[in-house]
């Protein structure tokens, strides 16, 4: 929020680092305090308080205008249920609901398999699983590689310690038959 | 930054109340024109009017489980159309709101409305409310980056972000044939179509719940709330097109904020609006309403347009 | 050639019987042999090592011959006869790779060693510098029996032949080690001995055989 | 000539002051974790006697270690500081404790048996030079001073022996397999020491040797050798981590990648790579022996060093949770740690001179990063069903080295830079 409403103020402080950076720092424009004018100048400014209060303002004086001008007589009742009986909380939208238009649109970037009940069901379920086809085409097969490689170097530590002086054996001859 | 003359603060007022008055106007001369272009007889042009003072005297009915926010809502969409209209320039391009907000802070604001719109709409919980605070987002969406390129392609041509700027800068520009223009003209068109609950996307008087998007999320309103919100929709129609005339027919209107320039620019203004009304009433007529999820294709239409007016005015340079 | 001095044809065959007496313990089977081969190796280490201080007057080596003799011949080899006798493993079984094969390896591996020593041989001014190929042919081969044996004990047996051959190698090269050195490795040597002792009686504890597969559990494989 | 006996100089300077500081936290930290070992019935009052008695020798043999001039008896204090962990590891008396140390003794002493025959060759070499005059001829100020006359093939091949030899010591890739047995099987204190302390005198020795040789060979092929066994460490090691079941051992094979960068980083000379691999042997040591403090309390606590039994230290005894879970992140390279500080300098002198060499350098961190932290973030954060103990151990030690591995993330005092830089010029000669 402070940096939504006072960035010209932060932007000056960040401008000393840049300067001691020794890179060329923005000009000393002289721009009152609630205003950030951007490099060169002429193209757009934006002052966030002012915006913030102005809009504020605009919303508190609609609300003055409709009371003093109209009345503030407010009835309570049931919401309109469109014709249905009973609404309870299992019929309210859930998060997933709310994101179905967009996942809808960017149905090729989810691996997405969904089980719609068909009308003959006779206990129908719906059920969606999304997976990040990322991570099914890219991080599985990784880790399953790094897995089969650690499965074969840990044939290297096989427990025989005559295996592990062969080892030393073989590098202190390999390295001598390097330095001849 | 010279000094803000009072008749500056002039211009900025009569902008906002020549938009609070002239916004229903616009709408009930699109619905006239529709019903003309239908053979229809039309509704008469104060109809919008007489309807908001209706609501503004009735009772208002909330639901029982309605919190505050469901009754703040309306006054914020309505105070964020009602300060979108004082950045817009539609008369005067002197503006003492111009370093406050540039194109860019307008779209963030319309943002702000879309947002409160929608938790109003699924305040009470009911599933069309749900449903239309769902589809308008997926609209706001996909409507947003194409606004932004829209914004950003005048941009380009004026090399500034402030819409009274990009305005003088077109106006002043010899009149030509920029094809980068008309490609983004188009996008714009269909963006305010999206946004505005138009055909293609939304029929604005249509009772079909399943088929509503800006309707479903009123459902639950009635009296001033309603009436507020009515008008604030009224509100946003009239910003997108005075945003329309901004960016590609700036002509007409006073460079300077001397009284008689405005007065001159008035009627140019209404003529202007007149024209895009018919022209709104005239492109609903002919294309029918898309299937909710047809409507992705038809906003990724507009950023296409609105990307090639980019590319066309990066690679020709006009 | 013209002939050489007899003390130096002397010392000459003393390497040679080295390196035979090497050969020998990696394909020797009974450990009790082996361990006499390993006196052996510390008395011929001995007698090369009083020669060449007699023919070259240092008299730090007649200190380090006596050193050589009271650990690697007499006590040394005494503490392995007892070991055996009261642990009772005489035999080592079968190596990893069979005798033959064993010895072609270990044919390969002097050839190497020689093919090795051959530039320090010629740079060195003692008399004995030719026993230098011999010095890494008798540590490689120590260290080729570590490796094919499948008996604790052979394995220590191999590690004490290794450490003739260092001194050896140190003999042939530089007349020996400067004192304080050879005084610290034959302390570490005589610790490692009892050290090993006390190994051997732990794992004849819990596993009542030296044989080395019990010692294979710590693995990846599992 | 008794006086030229011992030396300090730049370069081990640091390193004495860090095996004494190591050592004083170590025993600061097995004193009441031996008691409970022993009240537990783990140890006899006897063996404890043993312990400390040993502890202390060797102390003593790695602090000569350092700090002798005279190679031979670095190569006798070598031994001897293997010998005294030998029995230190096998102090359970359980049969895996038993093989461990048959291993830990039988590889590193013929390992050792290499580096004396490398210590005769190069007794050899300074013959000819220094002329027979006894002890100086293996002093290293003289051998440093008249290293460019040594002979360079016989200096080529007394390297190929001391680096087969004391690279065993540290734990370089094909010779490591002794270290995850001995420092898993080893009482904690020891796993805490012999990591953090005794590796670093190994490649200590290693380097001593490499500016010898380097000086007479004016060939890249020692710095290629142990560029080779670095890389292959940090790989080998990264990919040993995946099949861990017990913490220990994890920690060894983190320890064996470790020595490999350092390794790599002294490989790869230079001033920068040498103050950075200096910097990584620092925090490397004391946040290895925290993680050990830390482990061998949570062991303690669940009785159990297998992973997948000890779930949620962090409900059950947060000081031990919140222990493991920074050491564990030090250890891994984040950034506020002095590891990450000193990984960074390696890896982008790296990728400035040995370009080829980073991207192995870096899938071999990447693997590990996600195996350590894979293991460690179920056993810290896990649930549990335990309930929180009601004594904290005394974990200060911990937090005293990690507090010490984040001051050299964030800010080297000057006077510590200067050790490193003088060190880094000791040993690059540029």
């Amino acid at each position: 929020m402070l940096l939504g409403l006072l960035p010209a103020q932060i932007v000056t402080a960040l401008d000393t680092v840049v300067r001691q950076l020794g890179l060329q720092g923005l000009p000393t424009a002289t721009a009152p305090w609630w205003l950030l004018l951007p490099l060169p100048d002429r193209q757009a400014s934006y002052a966030p308080l002012v915006f913030l209060v102005t809009v504020a303002a605009v919303v508190v004086l609609t609300v003055l205008a409709v009371r003093a001008v109209w009345h503030r007589r407010v009835r309570r009742s049931a919401a309109w249920d469109c014709g249905f009986v009973r609404l309870d909380a299992r019929m309210q939208d859930t998060a997933e609901g709310f994101g179905q238009p967009i996942r809808h649109i960017f149905q090729p970037f989810f691996a997405m398999q969904r089980e719609l009940p068909t009308p003959f069901d006779r206990a129908p379920h719906y059920s969606v699983r999304i997976a990040d086809r990322l991570w099914l085409g890219l991080y599985q097969p990784l880790g399953g590689l790094v897995r089969a490689l650690a499965d074969r170097i840990a044939w290297l530590q096989q427990g025989r310690i005559s295996a592990y002086l062969l080892y030393g054996f073989v590098t202190l001859l390999v390295l001598l038959a390097l330095m001849l | 930054m010279n000094a803000v003359t009072a008749l500056e603060w002039f211009t900025q007022v009569l902008e906002v109340i020549t938009a609070l008055a002239a916004a229903p106007l616009l709408f009930g001369w699109v619905n006239q024109c529709r019903a003309w272009l239908q053979n229809r007889s039309a509704p008469s042009l104060l109809q919008p009017y007489r309807s908001i003072r209706k609501l503004f005297h009735k009772d208002a009915v909330l639901a029982t489980n309605a919190s505050p926010l469901f009754r703040i809502a309306p006054y914020v969409i309505f105070g964020t159309m009602a300060a979108a209209a004082a950045v817009i320039p539609s008369v005067g391009t002197h503006l003492p709101f111009t370093p406050v907000a540039d194109g860019i802070a307008l779209v963030g604001l319309l943002a702000t409305a879309r947002v409160f719109q929608a938790l109003a709409a699924m305040d009470v919980g009911t599933a069309f409310g749900t449903l239309g605070a769902r589809r308008e987002m997926m609209i706001g969406f996909l409507a947003e980056p194409a606004l932004l390129m829209v914004i950003f392609v005048a941009s380009l041509l004026s090399a500034s972000t402030a819409l009274p700027a990009i305005a003088e800068q077109l106006a002043s520009q010899a009149v030509g044939i920029y094809p980068s223009l008309a490609f983004t003209a188009v996008a714009f068109t269909m963006v305010l179509l999206a946004e505005n609950a138009r055909i293609p996307v939304d029929n604005p008087a249509t009772h079909l719940e399943l088929t509503m998007i800006h309707e479903a999320m009123l459902l639950e309103y009635s009296a001033r709330h309603l009436a507020l919100l009515e008008w604030a929709a009224t509100l946003k129609l009239f910003n997108y097109t005075c945003i329309g005339f901004a960016l590609f027919a700036p002509w007409g209107t006073a460079h300077s904020e001397t009284p008689q320039a405005l007065l001159a620019a008035l009627p140019i203004f209404g003529l202007k609006l007149l024209v895009a009304g018919g022209g709104i009433a005239l492109v609903e007529t002919l294309s029918a309403k898309l299937r909710v999820f047809r409507a992705p294709e038809f906003l990724a239409t507009a950023f296409l347009f609105a990307v090639l007016g980019l590319l066309v005015r990066l690679l020709l340079g006009a | 050639m013209t002939a050489l001095p007899l003390d130096l044809q002397i010392l000459n065959a003393l390497a040679a019987l080295l390196l035979l007496v090497s050969f020998a313990m990696l394909s020797q089977r009974r450990i009790v042999t082996l361990v006499s081969l390993l006196a052996l190796q510390g008395a011929l280490l001995c007698a090369a090592t009083l020669l060449l201080a007699w023919r070259t007057g240092e008299n730090h080596l007649y200190l380090s011959a006596a050193l050589t003799l009271a650990l690697k011949v007499i006590f040394l080899p005494w503490l392995l006869y007892r070991l055996i006798r009261r642990l009772g493993v005489y035999w080592d079984t079968e190596p990893l790779l069979n005798i033959s094969g064993t010895m072609l390896v270990g044919l390969l591996i002097v050839v190497f060693a020689f093919g090795l020593a051959q530039p320090i041989a010629a740079l060195a001014s003692t008399a004995m510098r030719s026993a230098i190929g011999i010095a890494v042919a008798v540590v490689l081969l120590a260290f080729l029996t570590m490796i094919t044996r499948r008996k604790a004990m052979s394995q220590v047996v191999g590690f004490l032949s290794m450490e003739n051959g260092l001194f050896f190698g140190a003999m042939s090269a530089t007349y020996g080690m400067p004192m304080i050195v050879e005084l610290g490795v034959a302390l570490d040597v005589l610790v490692a001995m009892l050290v090993l002792g006390v190994f051997f009686f732990q794992i004849r504890e819990q596993f009542d055989s030296l044989d080395l597969h019990h010692l294979e559990a710590l693995k990846e494989e599992d | 000539m008794a006086h030229e006996q011992f030396f300090i100089d730049p370069f081990n300077v640091f390193l004495v002051t860090l095996t004494a500081f190591v050592g004083f936290t170590t025993s600061l930290f097995s004193r009441p974790y031996m008691r409970v070992e022993v009240a537990r019935g783990r140890l006899t009052p006897g063996r404890l006697r043993l312990f400390h008695s040993m502890y202390q020798l060797f102390m003593a043999t790695m602090l000569t270690a350092l700090t002798t001039n005279n190679l031979g008896l670095l190569w006798v204090m070598m031994e001897a500081a293997t010998l005294s962990t030998v029995l230190l590891v096998t102090l359970y008396r359980t049969p895996a404790a038993l093989e461990a140390g048959w291993k830990y003794f039988i590889l590193c002493g013929v390992g050792i048996a290499q580096a004396l025959f490398g210590t005769i060759l190069l007794y050899f070499a300074a013959e000819k030079v220094l002329g027979a005059a006894g002890v100086s001829a293996l002093l290293w100020t003289h051998l440093d001073a008249v290293k460019d006359e040594l002979e360079p093939v016989v200096l080529g091949l007394a390297f190929v022996f001391l680096l087969v030899g004391y690279g065993t010591k540290a734990g370089l890739a094909p010779l490591h397999n002794w270290l995850p047995d001995a420092h898993a099987e080893g009482p904690t204190p020891i796993s805490a020491v012999l990591s953090g302390l005794l590796l670093n005198v190994a490649i200590y020795a290693v380097v001593r040797c490499k500016v010898l040789v380097e000086g007479s060979l004016h060939s890249p092929l020692p710095s290629r050798m142990l560029m080779g066994f670095g890389l292959l460490s940090v790989v080998l090691a990264a990919f040993f981590l995946w099949r861990q079941r017990d913490i220990k051992r994890l920690f060894a094979y983190s320890s064996i990648e470790h020595m490999g960068i350092i390794a790599f980083a002294f490989g790869m000379g230079g001033a920068v790579a040498n103050f950075a691999a200096l910097l990584h042997m620092t925090v490397h040591s004391l946040t290895k022996s925290a993680i050990f403090f830390a482990v061998g309390h949570a062991a303690q606590k669940t009785g159990t060093q297998i992973m997948e039994r000890i779930r949620g230290l962090i409900t059950t005894s947060p000081t031990v949770g919140w222990g493991l879970m920074l050491g564990s992140l030090a250890i891994l390279g984040l950034p506020p740690f002095g590891v990450f500080a000193s990984e960074f300098l390696i890896l982008t002198t790296a990728m400035r001179e040995q370009p080829w060499a980073t991207p192995i350098l870096l899938a071999g961190l990447g693997v590990a990063f996600a195996a350590i932290f894979g293991r460690v973030q179920p056993m810290v954060f896990g649930e549990t069903t335990a309930k929180r103990l009601p004594h904290p151990p005394a974990l200060l030690p911990v937090f005293v080295h990690l507090a010490l591995v984040l001051m050299l993330g964030l800010f080297i005092p000057p006077w510590l830079a200067e050790w490193y830089r003088a060190a880094a010029h000791l040993i690059g000669g540029q």
